[in-house]
């Protein structure tokens, strides 16, 4: 029974929904984007979603978290994806946790991941160095001279690395190994080490990314992660959490722009009649219901499989995303022009659902990217 | 669950025991049984299976002793069916009256129409057609022009059905007729069973675009039919209809994925006629439409899952609602990527030169054209679903 | 035809003379001159040539020379335009007045009131916005609000207008009124020019998605406006009005595929921002889309010839009535394609970190969706030609 | 002016409607199809056509055609597509004939084009090898032994192979010359000569194609057409024409089964109610008919660009084919659904549409190919 929430996790759903349309509705983004806000997320509102453990619920009991699945923080993303809540789940807890989860040693995982769940510690992965998602063409390096570990290469579109405390730079691990694909590693960077120059970038969603660069960074002992030859695997597993993970947020944003545009047709009238009754609209709204469905169950199905640890991951994931990035983009598109002149203004919510949907369509990975992906794991 | 663990272990011995090897495979059209007074078996092997699954009572393991069936709970009867399909066991019989007659009787029926009929559509005696649509009425089941006339102890029936499958071969039709040509549109009609071999009535088979043949339409002249073969009360058939209009979706529904001919996949297709380069499809078009297609096969049949999971702990969702929709679409969508993978191979018509998994592609392909217009067409299921489940307005 | 060309000949050399260098490229928003009382131009070169084409009377080169204009025949201001398409040259003068007002007027103005305006449209001297649509009318523009009552000597207006592009800079507006509420809702309705200095008039931007405000709310509280200000007859605005939309489709279509901004070809995005591989782009599904859009480009394009082509040989076809839906959608598919090819480059707001034409993309691409709902929606554009070509029946 | 039929052209169109409606309606496939006629068209309606001048209007007037351009030719292919009429047309003079008078030496125009003009030759190209469009990936050989040309390979889908007085068989010529690519020649083969055997295959669309083979199949002087280092460059010269001239016929069959489509949606009753007014099926409609007039200039300029010579004739080709496919499977699958059930008998021609739309999807390439020649074409 895994694409079905179980008592636990519906009410965990309800909850969510209750806390973020009362504290962090779609006005609380606008206020943040039109106060140009610094960090790009609440301080104090990511405080209060620690304080009902939501910073735990993937992370293992040992260290303090719920051990409550990918399944029960995919109900809470999907949430956030309805109110377009910008937080550090994201970044912090899919991305930085999973990684340290996965592959940090004992001594990482018991000073970092309780610090994390306690709210304490923010993370954010650099990966990226091109305009298209490449987990494996990257040139950032870390190599050994003189005995000390030095971090170079730049990076772009970091997700929350303007405000992380600590970024996770996925870098080619030159320090003696081959330079095969497998000498790939995570290091763990303080935002405020020497060499680490940060710029902030404005997106299309109000949210923010960062562009990074490092020049001969030094990295202490301690602060390398999945050192060794299984780089590139922990590397793909972290980045499946995430795609599933932004799944299910990409989930809600669907919905909640499908339900108000359904909304809106029933309410408004053109010509006489309820726009809701045109029957070519109709067609539309139902063929959208159709496709939120199916991805409903893909989205769930790939969530469980993160949960159950299934080999299926890698194609669960790229099933999800390339029909999540199909489905936001069709669902806000039709929900703009289904809306008419209101619909393109700054006034309506639907707006930042649709740029949103955008910049989601990005991460980790575009269509083209999962098709591809896709087809290779089924060997063609 | 410890009661039902050993009825499924008994279930598997059984079957293991009394399923013949024959049987345990994809039944093409000339493998399947049935039933009826003219009836034959296709082979022994399905003679033996049927006959076995008949005495066990297993033909309809859901239907209560009393009328021939096999009085299992619904746990119990989903257990038998995964096992069965775990064996790839045929089904002993296909029948409408099993599929589709048959809950409407144990609905609708009177107790003396329950004893008379069930019982023979279990024992595959005798063996029932559908008519439903008429010529010229299409989506719009409720205009039936089919008169029944009341003549104190009969009805004097004239007029004709289409798209009745398998009439030509079949015993006895369901169906609706016109009992008060008065009233407004669905309030007379009546739900009304005919003997095929009754006076006035004859079937001629439609051929279809696929060059096959299983649909006619079924002509009634002055017909007479016994007020006792009434089902439910006069003038309210359309509730009859209706309920086994959402059973027929569901049957579609879940048969949707399940060609009853042997079909090569696409991706088996697509290693057999596409050249590859690098491990990969060197036609990045036809590349694309089968990971286009894959991805929604695997959509659907995660949905498929999840209706399930959802009936079993009493979840509501609109994901049934949408599967006779999206299924459809996708074995149409799935017969086009084949033309397109085979190239001139899926071309062929009959005769030399091909192949009969390519020859069967074209003759399937043509075939799925039906499947998005037969049991309600895929403009009435976004129809139901606009106004249903979005609850849009009335257009 | 030999007239003809001496005339292009002439034009041409006239061109090269008095055509600065500096207006012979496409014009961004902020090089635009619209004229107007306080208008200022935005360099010298638009001055210089807004005044020598104004002093050549070919700012409305096809309007009769008693109001201002150039006096054209209908040959001449093609092969004008074509000339002035050839050195790429900018327009002299942006002007609601001379594209949708002056038509109006020539069409059904009076005497007066085409001495009264169009000279001085002609001239940059006044600017003008459109009020057509309300708050809450949408697509249902003859659902007019705004009232306009008769107060003997002249109107009384209140109400208000939205879209009015430019209203925070126009002079004047000319709108649709309802002046007789009784009336079948296309019935009542007058074509009224009202100053926008008058009191009680006001015009409050709206903020777009792409962040610009070029469209504004236009709200009219009890403004006088005197009677010679009504356009053609009392309670027939709206044959006006449908005029207009009609050559407002046609304006629409016609630069559908000229955006005023700088704007990259998904091409030349590929080019920058994507990786080749043996002389193709790697990535096969967004060198598929690009293939796509490139195809639907042209096919466009050849319609626009074609339809130039039956223009001038008085062929009728259905193909101008299609440009105004396929030119949006295609800018749109445009837009969508550029940030699927810039990736995450093409996802800035605003800020360090991306160029100009990165900012554009997007910003342009936020605007896009404004296309396919001004000026009539494309689902009112696909009911136009199920009607109007297709001839289907009213649903 | 060559996106507007002239006035001698719109003649033409009106005098072939009129022949073909009354001639060979689409009853008279019909009655081939049922008949299982040996030929798979009617030669007595093939010499009527010729009568007409048919066979002669894309040749020189030196040889006896009319010199009417391509344009001409596609006015009446068109009107062949309303009708699905089948013919020698295509094979014979659109393939046949333009190979000829672009690769033929003199001695084999004076000999061979009068002849086609006059109905008293018919051709077939044999091209293909595989089931997929591909005029270079061909293993068929012509080389020289003891003084004598030998032709060996075989070939498939050659359409009115099996009716054809000579096929043209498309061969590397590997008698001396270097294995280039250039190295590729048409070869003449009289249907009748020994080493050539031929197989009927029975098509969707009740036409007629053929598997042919060749072995030691002894080539005399003057058969062979194109020799030298210019074959590759001529053939897809011809298969340009071709491609131009199947589009005008889908085109016509795209118009009459969308023609027809309409006409249904206006007659047809259903819940009370033309089924025309239900605004689904009209923005369908709608929709289909903008690609309509979109594929109507494409084909037009396409048309032109071989009647001018035009180097854009190879990109014009493969847009035009490119989205013909396209618009024909749209617009046969809508006929059907939009048909119901009727659609599906058949009773009904739009059944013979549907099919033979399938055939001309796979003749000189199908989408994918069309696209990515144009990709390659367009440089990237």
């Amino acid at each position: 029974m895994a694409l079905v929430l179980n008592e636990e996790q519906r009410l965990l759903r309800d909850t969510a929904r209750e806390f973020l349309t009362k504290n962090a509705p779609v006005a609380e983004l606008r206020r943040l984007r039109d106060n140009c806000d610094e960090i790009g997320y609440s301080p104090s509102l990511w405080q209060e979603m620690v304080a009902l453990g939501w910073a735990g619920i993937p992370v293992q009991e040992a260290f303090g978290g719920l051990d409550f699945g990918y399944l029960g923080l995919g109900v809470v993303l999907e949430e956030t994806g309805r109110t377009l809540t910008p937080s550090p789940l994201f970044a912090t807890l899919v991305l930085g946790a999973s990684a340290i989860q996965l592959g940090g040693n004992e001594s990482q995982k018991e000073r970092l991941l309780p610090a994390i769940v306690a709210g304490e510690l923010t993370l954010a992965l650099a990966l990226e160095e091109h305009n298209h998602h490449n987990p494996t063409g990257f040139s950032t390096s870390l190599r050994k001279e003189n005995g000390q570990y030095l971090l170079n290469g730049s990076k772009c579109f970091v997700l929350d690395g303007h405000s992380a405390d600590q970024c996770l730079v996925v870098a080619r691990n030159d320090s003696g190994c081959t330079q095969s694909a497998d000498a790939v590693c995570l290091v763990l960077v303080p935002r405020e080490t020497d060499g680490v120059q940060c710029d902030r970038t404005l997106m299309a969603d109000s949210r923010n990314a960062a562009n990074l660069t490092f020049q001969n960074v030094v990295i202490e002992d301690g602060w390398i992660i999945g050192e060794g030859s299984e780089g590139q695997t922990l590397l793909e597993a972290v980045l499946d959490r995430g795609r599933v993970a932004l799944c299910a947020e990409m989930l809600g944003l669907a919905r909640e722009a499908f339900e108000r545009t359904v909304d809106y047709l029933k309410e408004r009238t053109q010509f006489g009649v309820k726009i809701g009754s045109f029957q070519a609209l109709q067609h539309r709204a139902a063929i959208m219901l159709t496709e939120l469905e199916l991805c409903q169950s893909v989205v769930l199905q790939a969530l469980t499989a993160v949960d159950e640890d299934s080999d299926q991951l890698p194609a669960m994931a790229s099933l999800a995303k390339a029909k999540m990035n199909e489905l936001v983009q069709t669902v806000t598109n039709e929900a703009v022009q289904m809306h008419g002149g209101i619909g393109v203004t700054d006034e309506l919510d639907i707006g930042l659902f649709l740029k949103r949907a955008r910049v989601c369509m990005q991460v980790l990975g575009d269509s083209g990217y999962h098709k591809d992906r896709y087809a290779r794991l089924c060997g063609y | 669950m410890e009661e039902l663990e050993a009825f499924r272990r008994e279930t598997r011995t059984w079957l293991e025991e009394n399923c013949p090897d024959s049987e345990r495979q994809p039944a093409l059209p000339d493998d399947q049984y049935w039933g009826g007074r003219d009836a034959a078996f296709p082979s022994e092997g399905a003679r033996v299976w049927f006959e076995r699954m008949r005495d066990k009572h297993w033909i309809a393991p859901e239907w209560p002793s009393a009328y021939g069936g096999g009085g299992l709970s619904p746990e119990q009867a989903h257990v038998l069916k995964q096992e069965l399909k775990r064996i790839r066991a045929r089904p002993p019989l296909c029948s409408l009256g099993l599929w589709m007659l048959g809950p409407a009787l144990l609905e609708f029926g009177s107790e003396e129409q329950k004893l008379e009929h069930l019982p023979s559509i279990v024992r595959g005696e005798i063996r029932w057609c559908q008519g439903y649509s008429e010529p010229g009425s299409g989506s719009d089941l409720a205009s039936v022009q089919t008169r029944a006339e009341d003549r104190g102890d009969h009805f004097l029936v004239n007029g004709s059905k289409i798209w009745t499958t398998g009439a030509d071969k079949a015993d006895c039709i369901f169906c609706l007729v016109r009992t008060d040509p008065g009233a407004k549109k669905q309030e007379g009609i009546s739900f009304l069973l005919i003997d095929m071999a009754s006076d006035g009535v004859s079937a001629t088979p439609i051929e279809l675009i696929s060059g096959e043949s299983e649909f006619c339409q079924t002509f009634f002249d002055d017909v007479l039919v016994p007020k006792s073969n009434l089902v439910g009360e006069i003038n309210k058939g359309w509730s009859i209809a209706k309920a086994l209009l959402v059973h027929e979706r569901k049957l579609i529904a879940e048969m949707g994925t399940e060609s009853p001919r042997k079909q090569i996949t696409p991706t088996a297709a697509a290693r057999e006629y596409l050249p590859f380069s690098d491990g990969r499809i060197a036609d990045a078009h036809l590349r694309a439409a089968l990971v286009d297609y894959e991805m929604l096969l695997q959509a659907i049949a995660l949905t498929h899952m999840r209706c399930y999971e959802e009936k079993s702990t009493g979840t509501q969702s609109a994901a049934p609602l949408i599967m006779k929709y999206v299924g459809t679409e996708l074995e149409k969508a799935k017969s086009e990527l084949l033309l397109a993978i085979m190239g001139s191979k899926g071309l062929g018509w009959e005769g030399e030169g091909f192949s009969q998994i390519e020859l069967d592609t074209l003759r399937i392909w043509a075939f799925s054209k039906t499947l998005t217009i037969a049991g309600g067409t895929s403009e009435i299921q976004l129809n139901v679903l606009a106004k249903r489940v979005l609850g849009l307005p009335q257009s």
